[in-house]
């Protein structure tokens, strides 16, 4: 929608302004990009071109590959070869959305780091996490950590890798993403649906209660 | 920020506890800790113990009993001062003195610790405005994770859902005070005395009134009933001059009178 | 542990050999992390010594917070600035570990993006409890409300469910819960350890400024 309008009418121009300019803020944004996003997207989150926006793309999906121009200075400035070499990422469009992804030829190495350490068994944390969200579905996490008095962050995000609850929109109200469980949960336990869990005791604070038990003095 | 010189009222709003009210009131007054005027600070005090009031809300009740804690220290720390330099004969005077160092010191901790969180906040607020790469696994990686082994049935499953569901604590009904006292004293007991020797003889002083005190605890909690019987109109003050003794007189009648008739916010902590 | 084996020894050296060498694959790594990794988890995931890790990404660093030397050509290269200029992101070492972060700079912009990076300034109340705690841990809660003056209950289990803080085991003699600050909390703070935090003791004065202070700090 943006990208309509003359670039000269455009509140956010001060984006030059910044450090590294629209190329360095596109950047930030891609870093922390979880789902890949569209150029529209982009440019309205920016404030520029939707032109200018495409632009800058594939001048950083080639940058990240590396150039074919050959840097004079490099070695000088670089032992281990800069400027025109690929990076460990790269910039990638799939079905119309970008995204940062590690570089395919370190899958290998990426993998191994990633699969170090990770065991086949939930935590407890995890578990119990798991069992409040099963529960009290459609849930955020704030309300999650309200109820087990942690954080749990870093334990829904594993869950989700994990494939047993998955994004449920956002709620109206807060913003907050909702987490609900998947249909691979209700495989791994063995039940046809979320009804078929056992009741739990009728005198559990339901969701409309959390806040009063909870964390009626939430700050 | 927008009122670069609130009122009391606007400065009680968003005080964050009684030594933060203390160091406001200094400021306030721009006064020696030491110099702190009594009266002044009772004043003000009870006009907004009454707001309060009107207002109504149990929250209400709950900091009024913290301004009081902090009056009846105000008090202590006036009476540490009254006391003459190189005079100090007996326990009472030691135990004001040490009261006094010891809220001094308290007082000093608490002021650098404010402004440590001021530091700290202005930093998580600088650092909130990076934001760390945190993206989901991507799919090929996500695959090769080792198949997750899962041995609960619905039942044991429920069984956790009810541990992590039942609240941890139960919700505190009220701030609790406790620990600003070493043991129980009742405001209201301490009350019921001072109302039966004022009865008795008006008007007294208050440094008569806490001559048999046995521990600072019990001069506080004859502070706090006094300011109690101030509100339910049973005494009155005067003090003939700034840092003079105070004399409090009598005004709720003969026999008529008990301790009972007071709110019920300082009863013991259970 | 790897750091001790002769390189020639070493089972990865094949990284060198992948395009954009040990420097991509590090960069392919920290493209996955979910929190800060240390350099020795680096090094093992990567196969390489500890000191070649700290050296890659000592450059790594400076590379994203932009050269200062020249390269002469970069003007042709690109139109908005590359090479010397910085990038959208920075590499930090916090909490003890390193990891990617959008640089500050683009908070408006990235903001915009990320839902749940949003959290809630926390109060003066929490504020000062967090302070307590971080200096004094691991504390009880009694302890903290003896130097706060308050009741401190309801804001440590808001500080715990913000994941800032965490039970610390209990007390020996008076079984109170203590508590101490998380690797979280270091991350929000950008700080390696709570030694980096700031010395409280210049803050301990007599109290003759206390109007000064306590004005200036007022909402």
């Amino acid at each position: 929608m943006n990208g309509q309008l003359p670039e000269s009418t455009l509140p956010g121009r001060n984006v030059h302004d910044l450090p590294g300019g629209a190329k360095a803020a596109l950047e930030a944004v891609l870093m922390v990009l979880d789902q890949p996003a569209t150029e529209d997207e982009l440019a309205a989150g920016l404030e520029l071109p939707v032109d200018a926006i495409r632009a800058i793309l594939a001048e950083l999906e080639r940058e990240y590959n590396g150039y074919t121009v050959n840097a004079p200075d490099k070695e000088e400035v670089s032992t281990a070869g800069f400027g025109s070499s690929p990076r460990g990422f790269e910039l990638r469009n799939i079905a119309g959305g970008w995204r940062i992804y590690s570089r395919a030829e370190f899958a290998d190495i990426v993998g191994k780091y990633v699969l170090d350490g990770q065991t086949a068994r939930l935590t407890q944390a995890a578990l119990e996490t798991l069992a409040v969200i099963a529960y009290r579905q459609p849930v955020s996490r704030a309300r999650v950590s309200a109820i087990r008095g942690v954080n749990v962050d870093s334990v829904v995000r594993t869950l989700a890798q994990r494939g047993l609850i998955e994004d449920a929109g956002t709620d109206p109200e807060s913003g907050a993403i909702l987490y609900r469980t998947t249909s691979y949960f209700l495989e791994r336990m063995g039940i046809g649906s979320v009804a078929d869990l056992p009741q739990l005791s009728p005198h559990l604070p339901g969701l409309e209660g959390i806040a009063e038990f909870y964390d009626a003095d939430r700050m | 920020m927008a009122d670069p010189k609130p009122g009391f009222e606007v400065r009680l709003a968003n005080f964050t506890g009684p030594f933060d009210l203390l160091l406001g009131l200094i400021a306030k007054h721009k006064l020696d800790i030491t110099e702190v005027a009594l009266a002044s600070v009772t004043d003000e005090f009870i006009k907004y113990i009454r707001k309060l009031q009107d207002m109504g809300g149990e929250w209400a009740l709950d900091e009024a009993s913290e301004f009081l804690v902090i009056a009846a220290t105000l008090l202590d720390l006036k009476a540490a001062r009254l006391l003459p330099a190189g005079e100090v004969e007996d326990d009472e005077d030691i135990a004001l003195l040490e009261a006094r160092d010891l809220l001094f010191a308290r007082l000093l901790q608490y002021k650098a610790f404010k402004q440590v969180a001021g530091l700290l906040g202005e930093t998580l607020h600088q650092e909130g405005r990076r934001f760390p790469r945190q993206v989901g696994l991507e799919a090929h990686f996500a695959a090769m994770l080792p198949e997750l082994v899962w041995k609960h049935t619905p039942e044991q499953f429920a069984a956790l859902a009810e541990a992590a569901l039942r609240p941890k604590a139960p919700r505190p009904v009220q701030v609790g005070t406790s620990h600003l006292h070493g043991s129980p004293v009742s405001v209201k007991e301490q009350a019921g005395l001072l109302g039966l020797r004022l009865q008795q003889e008006s008007p007294q002083t208050f440094r008569a009134l806490v001559a048999d005190a046995d521990s600072t605890l019990v001069v506080v909690a004859r502070f706090l009933a006094l300011l109690e019987l101030f509100r339910d109109k049973a005494v009155s003050f005067d003090q003939l001059s700034p840092l003079a003794d105070l004399a409090v007189h009598w005004t709720g009648g003969l026999g008529d009178w008990s301790a009972e008739n007071l709110s019920e916010e300082y009863e013991e902590q259970p």
